[in-house]
């Protein structure tokens, strides 16, 4: 049997693609969105809180702080997100009925902010203490010199890392489906994976792949232009062989002197 | 918790929702259970909608994963599971069981042209199955060490790329894939498997899983059962020491409910 | 135009403040007195403290011991914030804000501290970076700035803030001559306007013609304090004689 | 039955977890380790040539770089393994035999290169270019000063996101399972899984969260003492109310100035 | 002991150099020229373009149009790495690399460009640094020195390579009086061991008794260069003079 044509049969069987795409574009895709969406915004702002607290020096915020993030990386998400699912199921039902999406963007979003959380404090433990030392010789307290003027700079050095894990995110959605999901509510992974259990054939999933592709893909290169946007101009370098391309070393120094402009010494 | 009276009037099973069979199942393992055009259906799956209607239910179904779905009946995150799960003393602690409805096959895939031709001859060979599956159970409690992969494609593809000798398969499957392999895989042997499936109950709630055995009895005397087995197994013998449900009645001859 | 209004203006005093980094005893005892709307140029070895000085004044270090006052007032219990928005500072390495414009580095104190409208904050903004001869540079980034470019902005944002108090940590050091003296005359309209400023320099010819009081610093300590003539014609501590004897 | 009781028996029975942990001890563990060091150790590898090259002026570094990293971050993980693990079996067979932890290790190396490759690049990013100008006046060449200068300072700063992705790796490592195990190759997570699949309770699977708790917690304290120890007794800030703990922004400024230690204003 | 020993000196030319960065011509035809073992001091406006043209001497920014020459051989087709081993350059903002000590920061350098043993390399690193007066703080960050002390790390860093051409950027803005003096003796025993050197400061007094050549820049020429004398007593250009003019 030729491995090649086997590969090729297993993986990108067009056939099957066609027949799973109408469901993944009406039920998967949108499904995905909303879990993605709605943990990724939560997970965020939940990350910058732990962040916050975990750079603090009040024992009683970076404790927490350290112990959730260390748990909720730690532990599997299958496990979490049952943990989560199974635990509050009672209180989910009185609030949300049977539907698990509420808890499931719960779980989410509290496994992302544990990840998002060391990201930013990573971003923003790396600035220099001169920018704090600027921000509050003009008399902002602390709290506002931290959010005018490090955490700005602090999560634009690591923007990067969270689309990482904005991506993991949106992948990471599939596991809700643990909880228990009706068949409309099944997102892009499941019904590739769906497709792939009665068919026989991974095509479908290799769609649902690039479905995420599609995704994530102009996900990085937003968040790349936006980031190139902020640095506006000041991406520069003192470069080797060059062929023109955008710039590589950011000029996003603390104390910034005049960069060179595609005049990089060979 | 705790159903006053009243609620237990008119929710006489506990049911989530009253009136409502939530049902925890796999998306994922046909014939017996798996979703067809967005709607949940398989042997199993189609037999409790109609043992379900007999006692006046109406079930809804919610897809899971294998490995969370008795603890999630135990949890009451459903009524009930169905997903021909086999009744084994290790379930049996986390969760109670209805009467045995199906039993299984197993068959053994082979790669064509293999030597193997009986459960006999495993030993010391890659045997591969599904994880968590009565034919995991089995190969392991035999001393086969087998290879376990997460579903039917993974046994499939370690044939087809020659990793592993051998796959023991619910036998309705095996056949299938095999069928569809285009002569690069055989059944090479059949054999019947000792505990049948059953659903899964949370502990406790006996007034539903009496009321369903009640309903199971009802659509086997019927020829429901029959029917679906047909349907979803044609040409599969009924072995002589399986019974369906209570045991309290007649199983209707294939020919005689088609 | 003056860049600031008159403001009410406030004498300073350092009392036998102690600060140590771990071992390294940075202050030991230092002290210094500003009168109301006075000069005082603070010169010194290189390592002496000058800038840790500076820093204790407006408490971006918290010293060890010792007192800082304002008006005779302590302010070691004040509300620091409220207390660094009547201090302007100067920084030796200007901290300006990478990510931001020039023009954002002076409005964003005005408009989240001093509640300005924006469009109060950017006129007040671009008159003071017309003071300092960079109205043209208002949307450059610091890093596109030459290092004289950055020190003015540096100066032009504390100046924004109208304080009552100026720290300069060398603030002229990367200006040229001819904006020595812009800044100089800026200086001289501050004391007219009232304020109060510590300068930290090198520059003996800066120290001599700016200042009411020099200090001299060595090793954490005011050894020597005066007017210029009197420190610069009649030193009387032999370390300070040293000093001078290498000024070129 | 009280749904508190009933969370406390699925999930934290002590007899499932007495039965599961010699098997999570003698084979679990070391699989886990096995797959997750050798690929954590193969996939920063990876990943910091993907950051060099990402930042590279090269077009034709650059480009491979961007579209590798999109297509290994992008798809799902499951996805992915299948395609090597099918695709390469063939060529597995011959070199390796049917053991499929080879294919297994390059496949979860290949993914986590992509996540930590972005990681690798936000941190050289964010270093100032007035630190490449500072070695490259000294005479060091573009490579030289990277590996020297920019890199060691770049990477400091993502320590935390890097950890971040090892954690996912340990955890991801589950996902060999894929590939077809023997029960003596299975990890940690699948052994919790079989038990929670035949017996129809969790426990077995939160054990093994807590050995994964186990791995991942000593190793962000380790990873996070040693990021403190480079930065000696740099850990400073200008901070608000203090109770004496350990320090928050770094000073690890471009162009440093000296720093308050313990002074911080209020 | 003298901090290089004697190397080939060389002359530096540079001829009629342009460079924009976008629409900005900082460069408009630069000209600069230095004899063997000499010392020209730059002077200018800031934002006139003096740090960009250090840069473009040792090729941290390739011109536009125009040429550097050493010895009279252009260098813009040469091995850069290699043409910069052979020129030193101090940086207005230092650019000491804060993650190593002190001595590491001058140590990696002769270590990886100059091959010594890790003996050897931190025996002459000790030596920089004592020539400084910055031998306590070698294993120091250089976070935790003062203004004026890691502006001497970075001279001893560059010095410690020997090279033959060395290119101050306002080396002296942040040391006092004293340490001035310091550097202008290693200068000047620099100078005797044939160093080239170009001096960009703002402190005319400086210019005046170290430089064998002053250039004055503006708007990104030089527009008139000589010798000190005849530079400050007898400037010609109207620009010139009226910077001079503001001198204090
Ligand atoms: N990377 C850059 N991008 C754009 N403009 C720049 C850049 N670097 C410098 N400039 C501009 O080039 C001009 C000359 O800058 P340069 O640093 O050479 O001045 P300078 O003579 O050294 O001034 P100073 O005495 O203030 O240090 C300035 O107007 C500055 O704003
Ligand atoms: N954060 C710090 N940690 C440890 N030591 C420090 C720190 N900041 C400053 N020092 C030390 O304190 C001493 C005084 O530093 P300071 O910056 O006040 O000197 P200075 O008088 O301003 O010198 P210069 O004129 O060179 O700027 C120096 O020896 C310096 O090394
Ligand atoms: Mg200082
Ligand atoms: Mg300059």
């Amino acid at each position: 049997m030729d491995p090649l044509s086997t590969l090729w049969e297993t993986f990108f069987d067009t056939d099957s693609m066609r027949e799973a795409l109408p469901e993944m574009l009406t039920v998967g895709l949108p499904n995905t969105l909303i879990l993605a969406v709605s943990a990724a915004l939560l997970g965020s702002l939940l990350g910058m809180l732990l962040a916050i607290a975990g750079i603090s020096r009040t024992r009683w915020l970076r404790w927490p702080a350290r112990v959730y993030t260390d748990v909720f990386r730690g532990l599997p998400a299958a496990a979490t997100i049952l943990l989560i699912g199974v635990g509050l199921a009672p209180l989910g039902m009185e609030i949300w009925g049977p539907n698990p999406y509420p808890l499931g963007i719960l779980a989410l979003s509290l496994i992302a902010a544990a990840y998002i959380g060391e990201i930013f404090r990573a971003g923003i433990q790396s600035v220099e203490v001169a920018q704090l030392e600027g921000a509050r010789a003009l008399g902002f307290s602390w709290g506002e010199a931290m959010r005018l003027v490090i955490v700005p700079q602090g999560v634009r050095r690591v923007l990067p890392a969270w689309v990482n894990q904005l991506i993991a995110l949106i992948k990471d959605s599939s596991l809700v489906y643990f909880l228990g999901l009706l068949a409309s509510q099944r997102e892009l992974f499941r019904i590739g994976q769906d497709y792939a259990a009665n068919t026989g054939n991974q095509s479908a999933l290799l769609l649902a792949g690039l479905f995420y592709l599609a995704l994530t893909v102009p996900l990085t290169h937003a968040v790349n232009w936006i980031d190139r946007r902020l640095r506006q101009g000041r991406t520069v370098t003192v470069h080797p062989d060059d062929d023109g391309g955008p710039a590589a070393l950011a000029g996003e120094s603390a104390l910034p002197r005049p960069n060179p402009t595609r005049k990089d010494p060979r | 918790g705790g159903d006053d009276s009243a609620a237990a009037a008119d929710n006489p099973y506990r049911l989530l929702q009253p009136g409502v069979l939530r049902a925890g199942t796999l998306t994922d393992a046909p014939p017996n259970v798996y979703l067809e055009d967005g709607a949940f259906t398989g042997f199993d799956n189609d037999l409790l909608v109609a043992a379900a209607a007999k006692v006046g239910l109406k079930v809804e179904f919610v897809g899971t994963d294998f490995s969370a779905l008795l603890s999630q009946v135990n949890n009451r995150t459903f009524d009930i599971g169905s997903s021909s799960v086999t009744i084994t003393e290790a379930r049996k602690k986390t969760v109670d069981f209805g009467n045995g409805y199906d039993f299984g096959y197993f068959g053994l895939d082979v790669p064509a042209g293999s030597p193997i031709t009986g459960f006999d001859q495993l030993a010391g060979k890659r045997v591969v199955v599904v994880q968590g599956t009565v034919q995991d159970d089995y190969a392991t409690t035999k001393g086969l060490n087998p290879v376990r992969v997460p579903d039917y494609n993974g046994a499939i593809n370690q044939l087809k790329a020659g990793t592993a000798d051998a796959w023991i398969a619910p036998a309705e499957i095996g056949e299938k894939s095999a069928a569809d392999s285009n002569g690069k895989i055989t059944v090479a042997a059949k054999e019947l498997s000792r505990a049948p499936t059953a659903y899964a109950f949370a502990k406790g709630n006996d007034a539903l899983r009496e009321a369903l055995n009640k309903g199971l009895d009802e659509v086997i005397a019927d020829g429901t059962w029959t029917r679906l087995q047909e349907q979803y197994y044609p040409g599969r013998p009924i072995p002589a020491e399986f019974t369906p449900g209570s045991g309290t009645v007649a199983v209707p001859s294939a020919s005689a409910t088609s | 135009m003056t860049a600031t209004a008159t403001t009410t203006s406030v004498s300073l005093g350092v009392r036998d403040v102690h600060l140590a980094f771990g071992a390294n005893r940075v202050l030991r005892g230092a002290d210094l007195d500003v009168a109301f709307g006075a000069t005082a140029c603070v010169i010194g070895p290189s390592g002496s403290g000058k800038s840790t000085l500076l820093r204790t004044i407006n408490r971006l270090i918290e010293p060890d011991s010792g007192d800082v006052l304002l008006d005779g007032r302590s302010v070691l219990r004040d509300d620091p914030d409220a207390l660094r928005q009547r201090i302007g500072m100067v920084f030796q390495q200007f901290n300006l804000f990478p990510h931001m414009s020039v023009l954002r580095n002076i409005t964003l104190a005005l408009r989240k501290l001093k509640k300005l409208s924006e469009d109060e904050a950017v006129q007040l903004a671009r008159a003071q970076l017309d003071l300092v001869g960079l109205a043209a540079k208002a949307d450059s980034r610091p890093a596109h700035l030459s290092g004289g470019q950055q020190q003015r902005v540096a100066i032009a944002r504390a100046l924004a803030l109208q304080p009552q108090i100026m720290l300069f940590d060398e603030a002229t050091s990367a200006l040229d001559p001819e904006l020595v003296k812009g800044v100089l005359a800026l200086m001289a309209d501050l004391s007219a306007g009232g304020m109060t400023m510590v300068v930290v320099t090198h520059e003996m010819g800066f120290a001599r013609s700016v200042a009411d009081t020099v200090a001299f610093m060595d090793h954490g300590v005011v050894l020597e304090a005066g007017e210029p003539a009197a420190i610069f014609e009649a030193p009387e501590h032999p370390r300070l004689r040293r000093f001078l004897s290498q000024v070129l």
